[in-house]
């Protein structure tokens, strides 16, 4: 049996039902998926894109390893992240995690390990780009982020 | 020889995206590596002026700045990660 | 403005993205979506079909009412329940829940909340066909269902 | 007159998914009915042997067997839900 996990870094938009019906098709005993989407959004109304900056190769690495240890500790049926690089219009998707389980708490509480891992240790860096045609700040990292792992330990 | 390769705002400080190096047998660990590259010119300084904060790989793998860099090929430097 | 809220009880299917997009185009200032899809599974090869059996009018109001009491809890962009009834095989979808926040937790914890309450106070019935044409019995309440809601008190 | 309404193995059990019914003045709440019921045949006794396990709701709402009936136009007996 192969491992369920499907790690994809790519420039193109993702879609969320044929992801969660390709994980099903696969394995008719899945009951619960849980989804999280994160959309580029623009709070001050002056965000024309997002430019996502990845480390190729190691973004893929990194992805998988923290799929790994996402199914070694939840009894999970499948793993699907997606990470997506270049420029991102708000309302835009970003990332996609998806896990399957029969236990629904696990598919939740897996689902938001891998956010909080997504977000703090893939190597994707996002910077902004303003509406005035003028490129922004590096989006700073935030302390929440870095707290949100010691949940995990 | 080993590559090095940089990201968001260290690329741009330092000014270039890779470039590969001979490192001093002195240069043992992360941190010495990171003191090494300060005296390389003014970019590098600025880029590297907190070290604390600067995240860095080895084999694309995360390590710390106490890790022995050895028979590194690759060590990437950049700043906190802002994925998701 | 509207509250955020969309409950739809169908006997069609669903499609994910398409409610995804839905409410992310309503609000270009949501930045993270949750769903859960609850699936119809097969756990010993037994079963052609479920028959979900509904309380029309109280099925609607009471999704609308939890959804409610989510918002009241959590600092939520939208909701969306979807609720299927009638005959649904394995592998398709029953149930969707979706969360959209500006804060992962918030759309995570809410999304979870509104599983347990679907699950429990959601005037819906499940009864097995068989594949032997028989028709099997009504699917059990599970007491850690029960159990799951003493968590949100 | 009160609209009764059944679902899933309680309206198997009874026979028909609905009906209307005079309440004597003697059936004040839930569990008051319950029992009224329990003597209209062995359907409604098989359905309701148990009535620990039976949900019912007032008016398309949760309540409890100890509520009161009141002016309910609509009391709805079913098993314990299994949707999701």
């Amino acid at each position: 049996m192969t491992l369920p996990i499907k790690t994809r870094v790519q420039a193109d938009d993702f879609d969320l039902q044929t992801e969660i019906d390709a994980l099903a098709s696969a394995n008719c005993d899945i009951g619960a998926v849980v989804t999280f989407t994160g959309l580029c959004r623009d709070d001050n109304g002056t965000l024309a894109a997002l430019e996502l900056e990845h480390y190729p190769g190691m973004a893929e690495l990194e992805m998988q390893r923290i799929a790994g240890e996402a199914l070694v500790r939840w009894p999970l049926d499948g793993v699907t992240l997606i990470h997506r690089f270049g420029k991102i219009v708000p309302g835009e998707n970003i990332v996609l995690v998806v896990t399957a389980s029969k236990h629904r708490n696990a598919a939740f509480e897996a689902a938001s390990f891998l956010m909080d891992f997504l977000k703090s240790k893939a190597p994707f860096w996002k910077r902004e780009i303003r509406r005035d045609g003028k490129v922004g700040s590096w989006v700073d990292a935030r302390d929440v982020d870095q707290a949100a792992l010691q949940r995990w330990r | 020889m080993v590559k090095l390769v940089y990201f968001a705002w260290v690329r741009e400080r330092i000014g270039k995206s890779d470039e590969e190096i001979n490192l001093p047998d002195s240069v043992r660990t992360i941190a010495d590596l990171l003191d090494h590259l300060k005296q390389r010119g003014e970019g590098y300084a600025v880029a590297l002026e907190v070290p604390e904060v600067i995240h860095v790989a080895i084999n694309q793998e995360h390590c710390q700045h106490s890790d022995l860099i050895g028979d590194a090929r690759e060590i990437a430097l950049f700043p906190p990660m802002t994925g998701g």
